[in-house]
């Protein structure tokens, strides 16, 4: 007899009430990712850092026409704006004025706002790439060593260990400081740039490779990795196919919260004057020359707070990524 | 009045998705010496209501109504502090994870005597010959010597005892016990279902033991609480329950469980569907859209919350359906599938 | 247990022995890019308008015409048995751990690294105590006082503090508090301990808190996550149920757990800060390792180099060390084997 | 030849002395002219020593400075005004006797000087320590003048490889008062040389090798209490130095302290202040104090901005194609913007004046010419575009311009460069490295230069002593090129080269002088070298220091005359 | 079979002991039918499943499917018997890709095969879907949008693809709800009978495996105590740990509990890393002797298909009465 209880057959179809609104219509499902996406949206800290974070890249992007449109080329001297005995700035707060707005430089007089603007991109340039490159070593070793464990695992986590013991800053100097002029096909200030894209991206990324390890670790001994081999799948498909979509979500957040770092070491960089080659304005070598001029606050309060901002808004929308794909934050 | 007497008591967590009624209107009562059993599926609000009483649903931003008299006291209106005092002393719980409930960085006999040194101004030396003594009393061998253990060198069912042995550190009188054997293997959970019996005869407590396993309730239990979507929806005696069930939750309840001490039946009756969200619960009687029965109320269902309404002998269902409907169902269609199968 | 500590104590050695290649290859092979030879080598260490050979002479001093390997075999041979070094009118021996003498100054290495140690000690100690404590105590309350107005303002400072570069707050403090207010010292002041303690802490007080800010963000925003976690706890609950006042279930049951992850970011963080904290002792001119390192390497000093960069890497490793043997203490479930 | 040779009375009795603080007060006359002894004089430097032994330093300021502990056979003339350029005795009894071919000089040692032990100074200790600055492996940052000057034997190897060496062919002690310098070549500038601290007596028993400079035996009124290399040292009084013999020294403070590696923004508030006394680079005051001093009438009547012997200039590389035409060098010469070059350098008070040829004032003999004249010295882009079209670049080209990554001044120069190139189509990359090895590694090895097309390297050069050769022969001489570590990038002219040869043979002053304003002419029209500015210094006289006197031949304050309020 | 989990330690990693997960079990599936696996935690029973799935490589031993020896064979080689082989898995919220949709979890064992179908594979992930009890239309949606016996069903999808011969369930139901668990336990069987499967249920509920399986294997600490039918196992059951744990059993019966005697067996499993010498069972046995100590009782036949390793079985063939369990001390 079929009891009236029983309905395991091809019948049961009652939807889960907690996630699905009209049952059985909406056939498309929601991805974690459009889910986390939700609740990002509804993170107003978040979403400000995020439209900061989008401003920022489109003053980046047209540096040019604003630069224009504001200011001066951010390479011209104006001899006219500087006293020419102390080298300081003419008028009040450094010059400030509606041809200059945010003052000039002191010894040559270069517009400081159209500098702030250019540096801008050479930041986010340096930020956004060298986070890429620490973001592919660290998962690229991360995963191996996760995936495979065992002596592999063993080699990549000594390797971890020594990036971690190594002063990374006094290193970078000295790399910096001695690198040739030309190779890989680049030259000048490319090549320059391309060298702190890689050195600031080859030593952040055992952070996300620790990070990448740990998760793969953990997904590793997840069922539908054994599931997968199961069914006979190689090492490449787990990889690639179950893995590495799952890592995706922390790889994202802890690139976005990478990058906020990575601005600040080419800042440190720069600095130390080690950064790009000038003229090229950037923040850390505005900085670092405001240094000499500490009494003239516009020098030093401009490209301090245009550091400031940017990788607060990169952190603020990178903890709220984190929020919204954690579900334990809420 | 009873010694403990739950009186419309309803939690409920305010959340971004929506309110969580977690528990929604639960009224019973025990007294000393006996046992409660609390039975119903993952998320139909047990813990909720046990931890409720302890006063430590205190999680979110939870809101709590109804009464909680327990030896003659309302918890509910009571001051946090007072609660607090009695937390241990007059009222205790053991948790369903042994593991995951006692500190990983105190031992077992520091926890121990921490219990019992909250009430009783004593000195280390006197609590810890408690802990000691304790430690015996829930059968683990040369509690001397494991009283400075970590509780991640005990095995499962040690640390459950140890988990027993520090609720009953105070000799509370109402002694609550949250799926104290889900996670224990049945030989252990045989053990620990015996040492509950034998002390709560040995201190005549009252105790509630919450569990989605009937087998362990019937174990174990006096009176049996059936919830379902933070209601109950059948109260009564273990043998009301396990003989004359009115309701059809508890019947699927019954119909799902292969069993040991019967032939084994050809097929298992389960209940279709999955349990409801607490947010969402549907209109009407929170398990229509699972009873099969549901379309013989007319509509009444989907429309109306049904009474717990009591039967004879204190035995109450929350059921749209007749009595005798309900009866007959049960003699008729329900009880000869589940026996002679 | 003995065991474990020999074995990291080995693995530390082969780090050490890699960091010291890599140093010593960056010296050599770099300039070699650009095409430098020995004499070019040696130049830098001559004063201006030296004759050829006089860079001949230091060249062949130096050692740069032997071969990289015995150059660094030397140098690995000076740190384990000791160096000798000769300074015209006789020999000196440089006991091990020698790391050499200064090209340009001339001035053993080890000496001046040991000296310049309780400055960027100081530094580390002061900081890390104010940020240990003010992190760990902001991260507790915004845990319990989760979404309130506090938790929203001290998470929102902590934001601010870690997306502030060192070098920027420590020069917008600098200008006001010592040129413009006048209430601290200049940078560069340092006194020893021994000498005046008062003088010391006020001396070291704008960097210890500037320092602090900056990592006190990221152990407040560390410990309220943790808090949160464990305050979820299962043990918390239990912890509650005997009774036990919020205080010490805050304190002895859910800040004892949640402070386990920061130790090891603790050790960590410490462990780089004493091996010289480079930005934080260029802003301030503070005499450390930071700045031993800094001006080792603008001076293309080997020797110094070499000498503060296994010495920071020294510290990194032994802060690790002890973290990991600090968290078997207090997590009993870790056992080292 | 030296100066007047008769012997004088302290400076601070010979000019009239002004209390008043007006700029530039120290410069013609002694500024606050005291003859109180006592107090503690405190000073400080940014940087350190090369070297605290008088074998093994060669910095301006440790010249200077060492003279408090230290004797040489002869010295500048303490003081203010021109006078300072000129020689007088010391150690020495009096300037030094040259031999008719001029191929021997001699000198005779004063009576009664001691060392700090009271042991007497003999010509053998001068001697001595002539002979050990021979070994510049034990002392490579010395000068090697008398290396190179002297007769020394073959098989010299100095005093510690070769103790038993005798070097008497290259210096000669007849007697314990006598000595005697043997030259390779007739030379006129002996007393110019001698007044290096070589010539300062070390004795033998005494000598450490490379470890002397942490105890140095005085000579002078001075000597040390402690020395913690790197961090600080102090002088006291040495009651072995006997003021008789030196009438130059008048040795007011009891007590000299020197702090080292001071953060440079502090010194100079710290100066400002008064907490210190003396700044002893000497180099002037950075551009934050710049901007407090200036405009403040009261601070600004604390400085003295003299002109030093020292040129500020970009080598024009004639390695790099295509500046081996020299038309294409002139066109950077006419196309520099000499404001904007002298504002990167700190402009005309704290930077210096327009350089237009390569010698710069101080020098003696110096002539200024202007070959590359434009108008308001901002450059001619016509010119420069009719030499671009002459060198056959009408359209321009692209070249490297290398600057000292730490020095803001000359990273400002470059900038400037880049800008006032581009006006006439010269596109220039820049390139900063560690000015510890510029000169040994990029900008002064040849090979780097060629390899990278190194066009313009910014860079500067002082004087050791302010004549022709002293200034010029080290960047202009195309024979003092080598493989790495060279000073002269740019300069590789026969022509030069023989009227060096000419004006070093010259034995009269005014024919020299004339000959090496000829050098000098030869080079701006092998525009090789682009002048940039001749320094001057904005100096800050510490607050309460007395008897504070500009000096030319040290181009700092006289540090022998300081005393303290 | 043999899996030894190796355990290291030392400075420089000797291999100082072995986990004997499994150590020397046997049994033998037959076509058709249901072999059930029971033990307390830790014994063994997940291990056994991945060895013969070859998800762990085994120590010693040998597995044989369909006749052929595949203990050795290369993953490559072994990839097509997979399709005849598979495996259900306990946890039904870590056995799902959260990031892969519902068609490409169950439509992933065609991918990775490389075996096409005739009307796409969408269409035949459609079709098992509705076999397992599934919408189809739900073939785009993600698995945490399904309750747990909804997932544990796609899971049962997916190993059902290829049409396998054998499907080893490891726990299928243990993490579920008992009424989902009676769903589950029902579509099993009805699976087993419409498509002819051979199953090696791995549980450790007693009435779970009585319920589906045709015989049953009891393992204590790595071996096989017990192997019998399933009548006579749970009627009579000969050793003594299969005896204490069918008397563990609480029954959901207030009327029982007062009838029923039962065997409480002391103490905790002991660890594999060091199991007691020979009768891995004589420190919980009640009926121990000093044989148990020295020698190790072999897995004999002692009744008609009826296996037990015990020195002293309980119960001869007789029968004792189902309903109150059984109980002898
Ligand atoms: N602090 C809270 N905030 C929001 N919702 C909560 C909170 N605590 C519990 N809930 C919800 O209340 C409901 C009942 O939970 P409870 O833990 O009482 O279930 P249970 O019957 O004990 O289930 P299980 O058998 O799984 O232990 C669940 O849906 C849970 O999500
Ligand atoms: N990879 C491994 N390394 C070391 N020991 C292991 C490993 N996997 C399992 N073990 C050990 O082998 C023994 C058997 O494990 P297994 O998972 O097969 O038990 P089980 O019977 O499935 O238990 P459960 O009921 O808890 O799932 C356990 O003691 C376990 O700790
Ligand atoms: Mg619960
Ligand atoms: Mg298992």
């Amino acid at each position: 007899m079929t009891a009236p209880l029983d309905v395991s057959g091809a019948s049961a179809q009652v939807p889960p009430e907690a996630t699905l609104a009209g049952a059985g219509r909406a056939v498309q499902g929601r991805s974690l990712t459009r889910i986390a996406w939700m609740r990002l949206r509804r993170d107003k800290v978040a979403l400000s850092g995020g439209i900061v974070v989008i401003f920022l890249i489109l003053v980046a992007i047209f540096a040019t026409p604003i630069i224009s449109l504001f200011g001066h080329d951010p390479l011209e001297f104006h001899q006219e704006a500087i006293d020419p005995n102390t080298l300081l700035p003419l008028g009040d707060f450094g010059g400030m004025s509606a041809e200059y707005p945010l003052g000039v430089e002191p010894v040559n007089g270069r517009d400081i706002f159209s500098r702030i603007v250019a540096g801008a991109g050479i930041s986010l340039l340096i930020g956004f790439l060298a986070t890429m490159v620490s973001v592919l070593i660290g998962t690229v070793m991360g995963v191996i060593a996760g995936y495979f464990g065992g002596w592999v695992d063993q080699i990549i986590g000594r390797i971890m260990d020594v990036f971690l013991a190594f002063p990374l800053l006094v290193f970078a100097i000295a790399l910096v400081g001695v690198m040739p002029n030309e190779g890989f096909g680049l030259e000048g200030n490319g090549l320059r740039i391309a060298m702190l894209i890689f050195i600031i991206g080859f030593f952040s990324w055992p952070s996300i490779g620790r990070i990448v390890r740990g998760q793969t670790l953990s997904l590793r001994e997840r069922e539908f990795v054994d599931a997968a081999r199961s069914l006979g799948a190689r090492n490449g498909y787990i990889l690639f196919r179950e893995i590495l979509p799952n890592l995706m979500a922390p790889i994202l957040v802890y690139a976005t919260l990478l990058i906020p770092a990575n601005i600040l070491f080419e800042a440190a960089l720069s600095f130390l004057g080690v950064g790009v080659n000038p003229p090229t304005p950037t923040w850390g070598g505005m900085l670092s020359e405001a240094v000499r001029f500490y009494t003239l606050p516009h020098f030093v309060i401009f490209p301090g707070l245009a550091i400031f901002i940017t990788v607060l808004a990169f952190n603020l929308f990178g903890d709220g990524l984190r929020d919204a794909f954690d579900p334990r934050a809420h | 009045m009873s010694f403990l007497d739950v009186k419309d008591l309803k939690i409920h967590f305010p959340t971004d998705d929506g309110l969580v009624r977690s528990v929604d209107g639960l009224t019973f009562s025990l007294e000393r010496g006996r046992t409660l059993g609390i039975v119903g599926e993952s998320g139909s609000g047990k813990s909720v209501t046990s931890l409720g009483i302890l006063g430590l649903h205190k999680g979110g931003r939870a809101q709590i109504s109804g009464e909680i008299w327990l030896d003659g006291e309302d918890l509910v209106s009571m001051p946090a502090e007072q609660v607090r005092g009695l937390r241990g002393k007059k009222m205790a719980m053991i948790f369903q994870d042994p593991l995951s409930s006692m500190h990983p960085y105190y031992t077992v006999g520091h926890q121990i005597i921490e219990a019992y040194r909250i009430h009783h101004d004593v000195s280390k030396q006197v609590a810890r010959k408690h802990a000691i003594d304790l430690l015996g009393r829930v059968g683990i061998p040369e509690p001397a010597r494991r009283v400075d253990s970590y509780p991640h060198e005990f095995s499962g069912g040690m640390r459950q005892r140890a988990m027993i042995a520090m609720a009953l550190s105070c000799d509370p009188e109402l002694l609550i016990a949250d799926e104290p054997t889900t996670a224990l293997d049945v030989t252990v959970q045989a053990q620990i279902l015996d040492l509950m019996r034998d002390l709560q005869r040995e201190f005549n407590s009252a105790l509630i033991i919450i569990t989605h396993d009937l087998g362990v309730v019937a174990e174990l239990s006096d009176d049996i609480l059936v919830m379902y979507a933070g209601k109950c929806v059948e109260y009564g005696t273990a043998d009301d329950i396990f003989y004359r069930p009115e309701h059809p939750y508890t019947w699927g309840l019954l119909g799902s469980m292969p069993r040991l001490d019967r032939e084994p039946t050809d097929r298992l009756l389960p209940i279709k569907g999955s349990p409801p969200s607490l947010i969402n619960v549907p209109q009407g009687c929170a398990f229509h859209p699972r009873c099969p029965y549901s379309e013989r109320t007319e509509g009444r269902a989907s429309a109306e919350v049904p009474d717990l309404a009591p039967t004879e002998r204190g035995h109450l269902v929350r059921c749209h359906l007749p009595r005798a409907e309900r009866r007959e169902l049960w003699e008729n269609e329900i009880k000869p599938v589940l026996e002679t199968q | 247990m003995l065991t474990y500590i020999i074995r990291r104590f080995i693995g530390a050695i082969a780090m050490l022995i890699i960091i010291s290649m890599v140093t010593f290859g960056i010296f050599f092979v770099v300039p070699q890019w650009a095409g430098s030879s020995p004499e070019a080598l040696a130049s830098r260490y001559v004063g201006r308008a030296a004759t050829e050979e006089t860079v001949a002479l230091v060249a062949e001093r130096l050692g740069f015409n032997d071969p990289v390997i015995v150059q660094y075999g030397r140098f690995v041979k000076g740190i384990f048995v000791g160096a000798e070094y000769d300074y015209g009118a006789g020999v000196e021996q440089c006991p091990a751990p020698c790391f050499g003498y200064s090209f340009i100054s001339g001035q053993p290495v080890w000496p001046d690294l040991l000296d310049r140690m309780p400055v960027t000690f100081s530094l580390a100690i002061g900081a890390a105590f104010l940020w240990v404590v003010g992190g760990v105590f902001v991260g507790v309350v915004s845990a319990l006082r989760r979404g309130t107005l506090f938790d929203r303002l001290s998470m929102g400072t902590a934001l601010a503090g870690v997306s502030l570069p060192i070098f920027f707050t420590g020069m917008v403090t600098l200008v006001v508090f010592s040129y413009g207010l006048g209430w601290t010292p200049p940078g560069g002041s340092w006194t020893d301990f021994t000498v005046n303690p008062g003088e010391w802490a006020y001396n070291l007080l704008l960097p210890w808190i500037t320092l602090a800010f900056l990592f006190a963000a990221t152990y407040a925003r560390l410990t309220r996550a943790g808090m949160l976690e464990t305050m979820g706890e299962d043990y918390i609950r239990t912890a509650r149920a005997k009774g036990l006042r919020e205080r010490d279930v805050v304190v002895k049951h859910g800040l004892r757990a949640a402070l386990t992850p920061i130790l090891t970011l603790f050790g960590i963080d410490f462990g780089l800060l004493i091996g010289g904290a480079v930005l934080t002792e260029t802003t301030y001119t503070l005499p450390g390792l930071g700045q031993f390192a800094i001006l080792a390497i603008r001076n293309q000093d080997l020797p110094q180099v070499m000498g503060v960069v296994l010495f920071a890497a020294c510290f990194v490793v032994i802060a690790s060390l002890v973290v990991d043997l600090l968290y078997a203490w207090v997590d009993p479930r870790v056992r080292l084997s | 030849g030296g100066g007047g040779g008769t012997q004088q009375q302290p400076a601070q009795s010979a000019s009239g002395g002004a209390a008043q603080p007006v700029a530039d007060a120290a410069l013609t006359q002694v500024y606050n002219p005291s003859t109180k002894k006592g107090g503690t004089l405190k000073a400080a430097h940014s940087g350190d020593w090369d070297s605290l032994d008088p074998a093994d330093t060669y910095y301006g300021y440790s010249f200077n400075f060492g003279r408090l502990y230290w004797r040489t056979l002869t010295m500048y003339k303490p003081g203010p005004g021109p006078e300072g350029n000129t020689v007088i005795p010391d150690l020495a009894e009096s300037l030094g006797e040259p031999s008719s071919d001029g191929k021997s000089w001699t000198y005779k040692i004063k009576q009664g000087v001691k060392f700090e032990d009271g042991t007497p100074i003999t010509s053998k200790d001068v001697a001595y320590a002539v002979a050990r600055s021979f070994d510049k492996e034990t002392f490579p940052h010395g000068p090697s003048y008398l290396n190179e000057l002297l007769a020394w034997p073959e098989d010299f190897k100095g005093v510690y490889k070769t103790p038993d060496a005798d070097y008497s062919s290259a210096v000669e002690t007849p007697d314990d008062q006598t000595i005697v310098f043997k030259l390779k070549k007739p030379f006129a500038s002996m007393d110019y040389v001698v007044q290096m601290p070589m010539t300062a007596p070390v004795p033998k028993d005494k000598d450490t090798g490379a470890k002397y400079r942490e105890k140095v035996v005085s000579s002078g009124p001075y000597k040390f209490e402690s020395n913690e290399i790197g961090k600080r040292f102090a002088l006291v009084r040495n009651d072995q130095w006997d003021p008789a013999t030196d009438p130059n020294r008048p040795a007011l403070p009891d007590r000299i302290e020197v702090q080292l590696n001071v953060n440079a923004d502090d010194l100079d508030n710290q100066l400002i202040s008064g907490d210190i006394h003396l700044d002893i680079p000497g180099t002037g005051l950075q551009p934050a104090a710049l901007g407090k001093v200036l405009p403040d009438p009261a601070l600004k009547a604390r400085t003295d901005n003299p002109v030093i012997p020292r040129l500020w200039f970009v080598s024009v590389i004639p390695e790099a194609p295509p500046l081996d035409n020299v038309e294409c060098r002139k066109a950077v010469l006419w196309a520099a913007d000499r404001v904007a070059n002298q504002t990167a350098y700190g402009g005309p008070v704290a930077g210096g004046d327009i350089a237009t040829n390569v010698m710069p004032p101080p020098v003696v003999g110096q002539e200024k010419f202007d070959l590359y004249q434009t108008p308001e010295n901002k450059g001619d882009v016509e010119k420069a575009k009719q030499a671009l079209a002459a060198c056959g670049h009408p359209d321009g080209f692209e070249t490297t311009m290398t600057y000292r990554a730490e020095r803001p001044r000359e990273k400002a120069l470059a900038e400037a460069m880049q800008q006032a190139l581009a006006k006439v189509n010269i596109k220039l990359t820049l390139k900063g490295f560690p000015a510890s090895s510029y000169f040994s590694d990029y900008a002064g090895n040849v090979e780097y230069q060629k390899k990278n097309k190194i066009g313009l390297a910014g860079h500067g050069w002082g004087s050791d002593w302010p004549d022709g050769y002293g200034f010029m022969q080290a960047i202009v001489d195309s024979r003092t090129i080598r493989d790495a570590g060279n000073y002269n990038l740019s300069v590789k002219s026969d022509k030069v080269d023989s009227l060096i040869d000419q004006a070093s043979g010259e034995l009269d002053a005014t024919a020299r002088g004339k000959l090496w304003v000829d050098v000098d002419k030869a080079v701006m029209e092998d525009a090789s070298i682009l002048p940039v500015v001749w320094a001057k210094a904005l100096l800050l006289r510490g607050e309460g220091v007395t008897n504070v006197a500009y000096n030319e031949g040290q181009s700092m304050y006289d540090y022998i005359l300081l005393g303290v309020e | 079979m043999e899996k030894h989990f190796p355990v290291t330690a030392g400075l420089f990693k000797r291999q100082v002991g072995a986990v004997k997960a499994v150590d020397g079990i046997s049994f033998d599936v037959f076509q058709g039918e249901t072999l059930g696996l029971v033990g307390e935690s830790g014994c063994g029973k997940s291990t056994t499943g991945r060895l013969v799935t070859r998800l762990l490589e085994p120590t010693a031993g040998k597995v044989v499917f369909e006749g052929r020896d595949i203990t050795h064979l290369s993953q490559g080689k072994l990839r097509p018997l997979r399709r005849d082989m598979q495996m259900i898995f306990q946890d039904p919220y870590s056995s799902l890709n959260p990031r892969h949709t519902v068609g490409a979890i169950v439509g992933a064992p065609f991918r990775i095969q490389g075996v096409k179908t005739e009307q796409g594979v969408k269409k035949a992930v459609q079709d098992i879907l509705e076999l397992v009890g599934l919408n189809p239309e739900h073939y785009n949606r993600y698995p945490h949008e399904f309750s747990g016996g909804q997932r544990q069903r796609i899971g049962i999808a997916r190993t059902l693809a290829l049409k396998p011969k054998l499907i080893i369930a490891d726990e299928p139901v243990s993490a579920l709800d008992v009424s989902i668990q009676a769903q589950v336990v029902n579509l099993l069987e009805d699976l087993q009978r419409e498509l002819d499967l051979t199953y090696v249920v791995i549980a450790h509920d007693l009435s779970v495996v009585r319920h589906i399986s045709d015989r049953v294997a009891v393992m204590y600490l790595g071996k096989i105590v017990e192997v019998a039918d399933r009548k006579s196992l749970y009627s009579a059951p000969m050793h003594p740990y299969t005896n204490a744990l069918l008397s563990a059993v609480p029954v959901p019966d207030p009327k029982a509990r007062k009838e029923r005697e039962r065997i409480r067996l002391t103490g905790d499993v002991p660890s594999p890393l060091n199991p007691p010498p020979a009768c891995r069972f004589h420190t919980r046995c009640w009926k121990a002797q000093e044989i148990c100590k020295q020698v190790e009782p072999p897995l004999e036949e002692r009744a008609d298909g009826h296996r037990v390793a015990c020195h002293f079985p309980e119960n001869a063939p007789a029968a004792a009465t189902p309903a109150a369990g059984d109980a002898q001390v």
